[in-house]
C-alpha cells in the first residue's frame, strides 16, 4: 500500500474566480501582504503496491484533471 | 398538438441525470418519439438524434461531466458522431460533450461563485447547424439558464477558430450570468451536427412551464434535418 | 479521545453482561435522561439497559423525537379536527408525513422540518442535510418528492455572523436541492435580531403519489426480510452517544436542553437522487411492504419504530450493517444518523428482485434483520444479543411532560406600547422616503439574490414560483390538475399575541395559496420556539397551538403534521415565538393560474379586496423606521379569508382576473412596488376620497388582496364581490405606457428607482 | 515573496462524497489497486517576507479551511 497524492491546479493563464475571491476578501479581513491565490484540488489516493507510475499518471490525466484548463502533479508520499 | 415525423430521438439518463423528463417532453411536443437511452448500454436503439440532458451526472463531484464521459453509452455515442448522428448536450451533456473532446474547451465554475437560475437572453448566432435552423440570424430568444459552472473557456486559438467558423450557436446577451467566453453560451462541432450549450432550451417549449416557447425551435430543427435527410 | 484509539476487540455490553453487572454506573445523565427517566427504562427492562439499549432510549427519549414537551399540547389537533376536516386525508398526525387526497386518483403528502442548530454550527451542510432529511420523509410515504421550500430566519441583516451564516444556508439548500433535481417553489427570508445565534432553517418537501401506493411505516409478517439500503453507515452524527466510550460529549440539535458541541453531517445529495430513482422502482415494482426513513437516532429510531407499528417483535444482526468507520461499536451503529439510508420490509421471496433493483441503481442494499413472531426488538452484534426491548417503549411510548405554563408579565406591558403614537411621516416628500427606505429594507426587498441560487424548472412543472404569492406545481400533464403550496410566519405578531399570531399566520399561508386561484386544503407546520423549559415559553407554545388548531377549525382544512423545534435560544432569551405554517392546496386546471405581476392584459382595473384600518402592532414600519415592537397584531377574520378565497377562485376559473397580489408586511405600498416591478409595467393609484395615505400605504390590515381585473370584467367582478359581501375599492389602473408608479397626490416614483431600491439590498450585503 | 501552499482535506470520520465518487468510477474504467481516494483543495498562496507562521495558520483557519469538517496543513515551499 502507498499514499499517492495528485495535486491539479488551474493553469495560469485560466481564470480562477475561486481564488480571486478569496485574494480580495483577505484584506477586507484585516490579512495584508498576500498578494495572490489560486484554489485547485488534492486528491488523496491509497494505492496498491503493483500499481506503476504510468497507471497513476495516465489516472491523474484522464480523470482528475482536465487538462484543458488544469495543471496536474503526481508524488509518492513515504509511509 | 404534436405531429408525429416517425423520428426517434434519444435521451441519455446517468445516474444523476435531472432533466431527462424535460428534454423528453420537448421531443415529444416538437413531434418525435422520445427514446430513453441507460448510461450502462452499449446501445443507442437505433435513434436518429440524441440529446445529452442536464443535471448531475455522478453528483459532478469530480468536475462536471468528468466521470460520465466513461459510461458506455458514451463509448457508443462518440462513434455514431462519427458517422454523422446529430447530438445536442445541455447544460450537464454540454459539460459532457466537452469532457468527451467531442466540443473543445471547458466549462468552469461561474465567475460570480453561484449556482445561478435565471431567464436569460441569447442571441442566435450561427442558425445553419442541425441545431438552429428554425432561427433568424441574430434573433433574440428567453430561455432559462441553471447552473453553478457554466463559464465556457477554451484558448484564444480555439475561441478565434470557432468565431471564424461560425461555430458559436448562442450568445448571452443583455447580461452575462457566468463570465464565459466571448459571452458564448454554445457551440457546435465542424459540421454543425453536435452542438453544446448551458441554456435550457427543453424548459422554454410551453409559455406556461417556462418563460417562453422558444426553445422548441432548436427540437423542431433536428427534425426539419432528420426528415429531410 | 478518538474513535480510532477504541480498542477493536472489546466486548460488546450485551443483556447477559447487563444482567450479571446490575450496579454498573451508566452515563445516562450525560446522555439527556433524568433520573427518572432512567429509572424507568430500568423498570421497563426490568434490569439496567445495555450501552446500545441506553442508546436507543436516549435518543428516541429527547425532546427531538419524543415530543415530551410538545406531545400533550400537540393532541389539540388531533381533538379539533373534524370528520369533514378529516375527509380528504390519508394520512394525518403520527405518520412519517401527512397525505390527503386531491382527486382523480392522486394523493399528495407534504411536510416542514427543522435542521436549525446544525445550521448554525456549518451553514452549508446543516441546511443541505436539512433537505435531505425532509425529502427522505417524503420518499417514506411512498412519494415521489416533487418540490422543496425553505423557509428562513436570520439576525440582523448587517450583522457579520449573518453574512457567514446566510450565504452558507442558501447555497446549502441550493447544493442539496439543485442537485436532486427537485424545483424550489417558494420560502422566506426574515430578520430578526432574536434570530442571532438562532436561524431558522425550515425546510418543506411535497410529494405525490397515485393514491393506492400509499407506503406505511409498519413492519409486520413474521419471516419478512429487513433490508438496508441507500449509503454506508459511518461515524458522523453521533449526537451523544460518543459519551459512552470517552468524556467527549457532542450534541444534537435539541438534545436535553444544554448547548453541546456540534455533531456534523455532510450530505451527499447524489447518493440520494439516486436513492429516489431507486425507490420509485421499487414501490412501482410493489417489491415493498413497509418503509422508512433513516434521520434523526438513525438505526435506533427506524427499527423500533418499523417494529413498534407492526404487530411481532423484529430481529437485527448489527454485523450485516455496511460501515465506512472500521470498529464501530453497537451503539454507534444504531446511533448513527449517516444520511442518504433507508429501511423496507421485504417478502423473503421478493428479495432476490429487490436487490437486482438497487443494483441497477448502484444503490448497495443489505438484509440486516426480519420480523419475528415474538413481541420484542432484539439486536445482536456477534453472538451476542446487545439489545432487547419493547419496540413501543422506544418509539411510542417515551416520558411525557406535563411543563409549567404560564403567561408573561410583560405581554401587558407590550400590548400597551401603542404603536399609534410613533411618529409618522405626513408630507408627500416624507411618504415618498418612507416608501423607498422600506422597499430597500431587508425584510421588504427582493429575494432574487436568493431564489436565483434554486432550480425552479426542473421537471418542466413548475407553473409558478418565486416572487408569487404560492408556489404552483402541475401534477397531471393530461388533465392539468396541480397544486399550490405557501409556508408564512410572522412572527412580531405572534410575540405580541401567541394565540392571534398563529391564526394570522394560517391566514397569510391559506391567503397565499388563494391568490394562485387555487383552493387551500390542508396544513402542516414548524413549531420553533425557545426553551419548553421557560413556562412562558410554554405558555406561547400553548397559544400558538390553539390559535392555529382553532383556526383550521374556522377555515375547515385540518393539520396533517408538522414539526416541533425547542431550545432556539441564547442563554435566557428566546427566539421570536415562530409557528411556521404550510398551507397546501390544489387547482383543477394549472392553466387557469392568476400570476402576480400587472400588465398581461392590456387595460387593467386595480381593486382593493377587504377592508384597511389602522393596524400597525408588529408592523415592518414600525419596526424599519422605529425599531418598535409593541400593540395589538392586526385584526383576523378566517370567515373573510374563506370569502376571498371562494372569490378569488371564481375569479380564475371565470377568467376575470389577470393578476392577484397579497397584502402582508409592508401594506398597500409594498404589494404595489411587487405587482408593478414583477409586471414591469407602471399604474397610476388613487387612494379613496378622505383615506390617509400613511394609513392605506403601511398598514397591514389582515385578508386583502390586490387584484388586477382586464377593462371588460370589471363590472361582472364587482358585482360579484358586492353580490357576496366582499368589499372591494377600486384604487387605480394599470398603464402599460407608463414607467412609473404614480400615487396620486403623494408620489410618482419611475420604476427603475424602485427597482434599484428594492433589487440592491441583498447584493449589497451578501456578494 | 514566497510561496505558501495550504493543503485541505475533509476529517477522516467525515463523509466524504467526492472522493467516494471518484473511487467508485476507477474500477469502472479499468483501474485496478485503488482502495480509497480523499478529495479536498489546495491553494497557492503568494505571500510577502514580512507574513508570519502564526498568520498564515489564521488565515488557513478561518478562510480557507472548515475545521468544523477539515484539516489543513501549511507549509513553505522553496522558492
Ligand atoms: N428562502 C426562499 N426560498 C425560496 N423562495 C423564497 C424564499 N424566500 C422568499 N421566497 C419567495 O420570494 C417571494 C417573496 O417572498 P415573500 O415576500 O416572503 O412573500 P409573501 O410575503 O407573499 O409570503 C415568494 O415567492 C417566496 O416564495
Ligand atoms: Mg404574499
Amino acid at each position: 500500500m502507498a499514499r499517492v497524492v495528485v495535486d491539479v491546479m488551474p493553469k495560469q493563464e485560466i481564470l480562477d474566480p475561486q481564488g480571486q475571491a478569496v485574494a480580495s476578501a483577505l484584506p477586507r479581513l484585516g490579512f495584508e501582504g498576500i498578494s495572490e491565490v489560486r484554489q485547485g484540488k488534492r486528491f488523496e489516493l491509497e494505492v496498491a503496491a503493483d500499481v506503476d507510475d504510468e497507471t497513476l499518471s495516465r489516472i491523474a490525466e484522464t480523470m482528475l484533471a482536465n487538462p484543458v484548463i488544469e495543471d496536474w502533479t503526481v508524488r509518492r508520499e513515504e509511509a | 398538438m404534436t405531429v408525429a415525423t416517425g423520428a426517434r430521438i434519444g435521451v441519455v439518463t446517468f445516474p444523476g441525470t435531472l432533466d431527462d423528463v424535460d428534454a423528453q417532453r420537448a421531443v415529444r411536443r416538437a413531434g418525435a418519439e422520445p427514446v430513453a437511452l441507460w448510461h450502462g448500454d452499449h446501445d443507442l436503439q437505433g435513434v436518429d438524434a440524441v440529446v445529452v440532458p442536464g443535471g448531475f451526472s455522478y453528483g459532478d463531484y469530480l468536475r462536471c461531466g468528468a466521470i460520465a464521459k466513461y459510461s458506455p453509452v458514451m463509448t457508443e455515442l462518440v462513434l455514431a458522431t462519427g458517422r454523422g448522428l446529430p447530438v445536442l448536450g445541455i447544460c450537464n451533456g454540454f459539460q459532457v460533450l466537452c469532457e468527451s473532446g467531442l466540443l473543445p474547451g471547458a466549462l468552469t465554475r461561474n465567475a460570480g461563485l453561484h449556482y445561478v437560475c435565471r431567464d436569460q437572453w441569447l442571441r442566435a448566432e450561427n442558425t445553419t447547424s442541425t441545431w438552429s435552423t428554425r432561427y433568424e440570424p441574430g434573433a433574440e430568444v428567453l430561455i432559462p439558464v441553471k447552473h453553478g459552472e457554466g463559464s465556457y473557456v477554451a484558448d484564444e486559438d480555439t475561441l478565434d477558430e470557432l468565431e471564424s467558423s461560425g461555430r458559436v450557436l448562442f450568445r448571452y446577451v443583455g447580461g452575462n450570468p457566468n463570465g464565459s467566453r466571448r459571452d458564448i453560451a454554445g457551440i457546435t462541432d465542424t459540421a454543425g451536427r453536435v452542438a453544446g450549450l448551458m441554456p435550457h432550451p427543453e424548459h422554454a417549449v410551453d409559455p406556461l412551464t417556462g418563460p417562453t416557447d422558444d426553445g422548441l425551435g432548436m427540437f423542431l430543427s433536428a427534425l426539419d434535418a432528420l426528415v429531410t435527410a | 479521545m478518538t474513535h480510532s484509539d477504541l480498542p477493536e476487540t472489546v466486548r460488546p455490553d450485551s443483556v447477559e453482561h447487563a444482567r450479571e453487572t446490575p450496579e454498573l454506573a451508566q452515563p445516562h445523565r450525560e446522555l439527556g435522561l433524568a433520573e427518572d427517566e432512567y429509572q424507568r427504562i430500568r423498570d421497563i427492562l426490568g434490569r439496567r439497559p445495555t450501552e446500545a439499549e441506553l442508546a436507543m432510549y436516549s435518543v428516541m427519549w429527547s425532546e427531538h423525537c419524543s415530543y415530551k414537551s410538545s406531545k400533550p399540547h400537540l393532541k389539540y389537533f388531533g381533538t379539533t379536527t373534524t370528520p369533514e376536516m378529516r375527509s380528504k386525508m390519508l394520512a394525518g398526525i403520527g405518520e412519517n408525513a401527512g397525505v390527503v387526497d386531491i382527486g382523480d386518483g392522486w394523493a399528495v403528502t407534504f411536510k416542514l422540518e427543522s435542521h436549525n442548530h446544525p445550521s448554525y454550527v456549518e451553514p452549508y451542510q446543516g441546511a443541505a442535510t436539512g433537505v435531505g432529511g425532509i425529502v427522505r420523509d417524503i420518499m417514506a410515504m411512498g412519494a415521489r418528492p416533487v418540490a422543496v421550500a425553505d423557509p428562513l430566519r436570520f439576525g440582523p441583516a448587517d450583522a457579520p455572523d449573518t453574512r457567514r451564516v446566510l450565504p452558507g444556508v442558501v447555497a446549502g439548500v441550493g447544493g442539496y436541492g439543485n442537485c436532486l433535481g427537485l424545483p424550489n417553489i417558494g420560502g422566506e427570508v426574515v430578520f430578526d435580531e432574536s434570530y442571532a445565534s438562532n436561524p431558522l432553517v425550515n425546510a418543506m418537501c411535497v410529494g405525490v403519489l397515485p393514491s393506492q401506493d400509499l407506503h406505511l411505516a409498519h413492519a409486520s409478517g413474521t419471516g419478512n426480510k429487513l433490508v438496508l439500503f441507500g449509503a454506508r453507515t459511518g461515524l458522523d452524527g453521533i449526537g451523544g452517544v460518543s459519551v459512552l466510550a470517552s468524556e467527549t460529549f457532542e450534541g444534537d440539535e435539541s438534545g436535553g436542553g444544554h448547548k453541546k458541541l456540534p455533531s456534523v453531517q455532510v450530505g451527499d445529495p447524489f447518493t440520494e437522487k439516486v436513492l429516489i430513482e431507486c425507490c420509485r422502482e421499487l414501490y412501482g415494482a410493489g417489491l415493498v411492504l413497509g418503509i422508512q426513513d433513516l434521520g434523526g437516532a438513525g438505526l435506533s429510531c427506524a427499527t423500533s419504530e418499523l417494529a413498534s407499528a407492526g404487530d411481532g417483535g423484529m430481529r437485527v444482526d448489527l454485523d450485516e450493517v455496511p460501515l465506512r468507520a472500521s470498529g464501530m461499536n453497537a451503539a454507534e451503529i444504531l446511533s448513527s444518523e449517516s444520511q442518504e439510508r433507508m429501511c423496507a420490509v421485504v417478502r423473503p421471496g421478493d428479495v432476490e428482485a429487490f436487490m437486482k433493483v438497487c443494483a441497477k441503481w448502484d444503490v448497495p442494499a443489505t438484509v440486516i434483520g426480519e420480523v419475528t413472531d415474538g413481541e420484542n426488538l432484539e439486536i445482536y452484534s456477534g453472538d451476542e444479543l446487545v439489545v432487547d426491548v419493547p419496540p413501543r417503549t422506544v418509539a411510542h411510548e417515551g416520558p411525557v411532560y406535563d411543563r409549567p405554563v404560564e403567561r408573561p408579565a410583560e405581554q401587558d406591558l407590550i400590548a400597551a406600547d401603542n404603536p399609534n403614537t410613533l411618529e409618522r411621516p405626513e408630507t408627500p416628500e416624507q411618504l415618498r422616503a418612507t416608501l423607498l427606505r422600506m422597499t430597500a429594507s431587508p425584510n421588504l426587498a427582493s429575494r432574487e439574490w436568493v431564489t436565483s441560487q434554486y432550480d425552479r424548472y426542473v421537471r418542466g412543472n413548475t407553473v409558478l414560483a418565486q416572487p408569487s404569492d404560492g408556489g404552483v406545481l402541475r401534477v397531471d400533464e393530461d388533465s392539468g390538475r396541480g397544486i399550490a403550496v405557501a409556508t408564512d410566519c410572522n412572527a412580531r405578531y405572534t410575540r405580541l399575541d401567541p394565540y392571534e399570531g398563529a391564526r394570522l399566520a394560517l391566514a397569510e399561508a391559506y391567503r397565499n395559496v388563494a391568490v394562485t386561484g387555487a383552493t387551500p386544503m390542508a396544513v402542516t407546520n414548524c413549531l420553533n420556539f425557545g426553551s419548553p423549559e421557560d413556562p412562558g415559553v410554554m405558555w406561547q407554545f400553548q397559544q400558538a397551538v390553539r390559535g392555529l388548531a382553532d383556526g383550521c377549525v374556522e377555515l375547515g382544512i385540518p393539520v396533517t403534521g408538522g414539526n416541533v423545534s425547542f431550545y432556539n435560544q441564547t442563554g435566557a432569551k428566546p427566539i421570536l415565538p415562530t409557528p411556521v405554517v404550510g398551507v397546501l392546496g390544489t387547482i383543477d386546471d394549472v392553466t387557469r393560474r392568476i400570476p402576480t405581476g400587472v400588465g398581461e392584459e392590456a387595460g387593467e382595473t386595480l381593486l382593493l379586496l377587504g377592508e384597511t384600518g389602522e393596524e400597525f402592532g408588529g408592523s415592518e414600519w414600525a419596526r424599519a423606521e422605529h425599531d418598535h415592537l409593541g400593540g395589538k397584531p392586526p385584526q383576523v377574520d378566517l370567515a373573510r379569508e374563506r370569502l376571498l378565497a371562494e372569490v378569488l377562485r371564481t375569479g380564475s376559473r371565470d377568467g376575470m382576473v389577470s393578476a392577484a397580489h397579497d397584502l402582508s408586511e409592508g401594506g398597500l405600498a409594498q404589494t404595489l412596488v411587487e405587482t408593478t416591478l414583477i409586471g414591469e409595467c407602471g399604474a397610476r393609484v388613487v387612494l379613496p376620497e378622505g383615506a390617509d395615505p400613511f394609513v392605506w400605504l403601511f398598514s397591514e390590515s389582515a385578508g386583502r388582496v390586490l387584484v388586477a381585473v382586464p377593462r371588460s370584467e370589471e363590472l361582472r367582478f364587482t358585482e360579484m364581490c358586492v353580490a357576496r359581501e366582499l368589499p372591494c375599492t377600486k384604487i387605480g389602473v394599470v398603464d402599460a405606457e407608463s414607467e412609473s408608479l404614480e400615487i396620486q397626490d403623494v408620489a410618482d416614483i419611475p420604476l427603475t428607482e424602485l427597482r434599484e431600491a428594492w433589487e440592491g439590498t441583498f447584493p449589497r450585503l451578501f456578494d
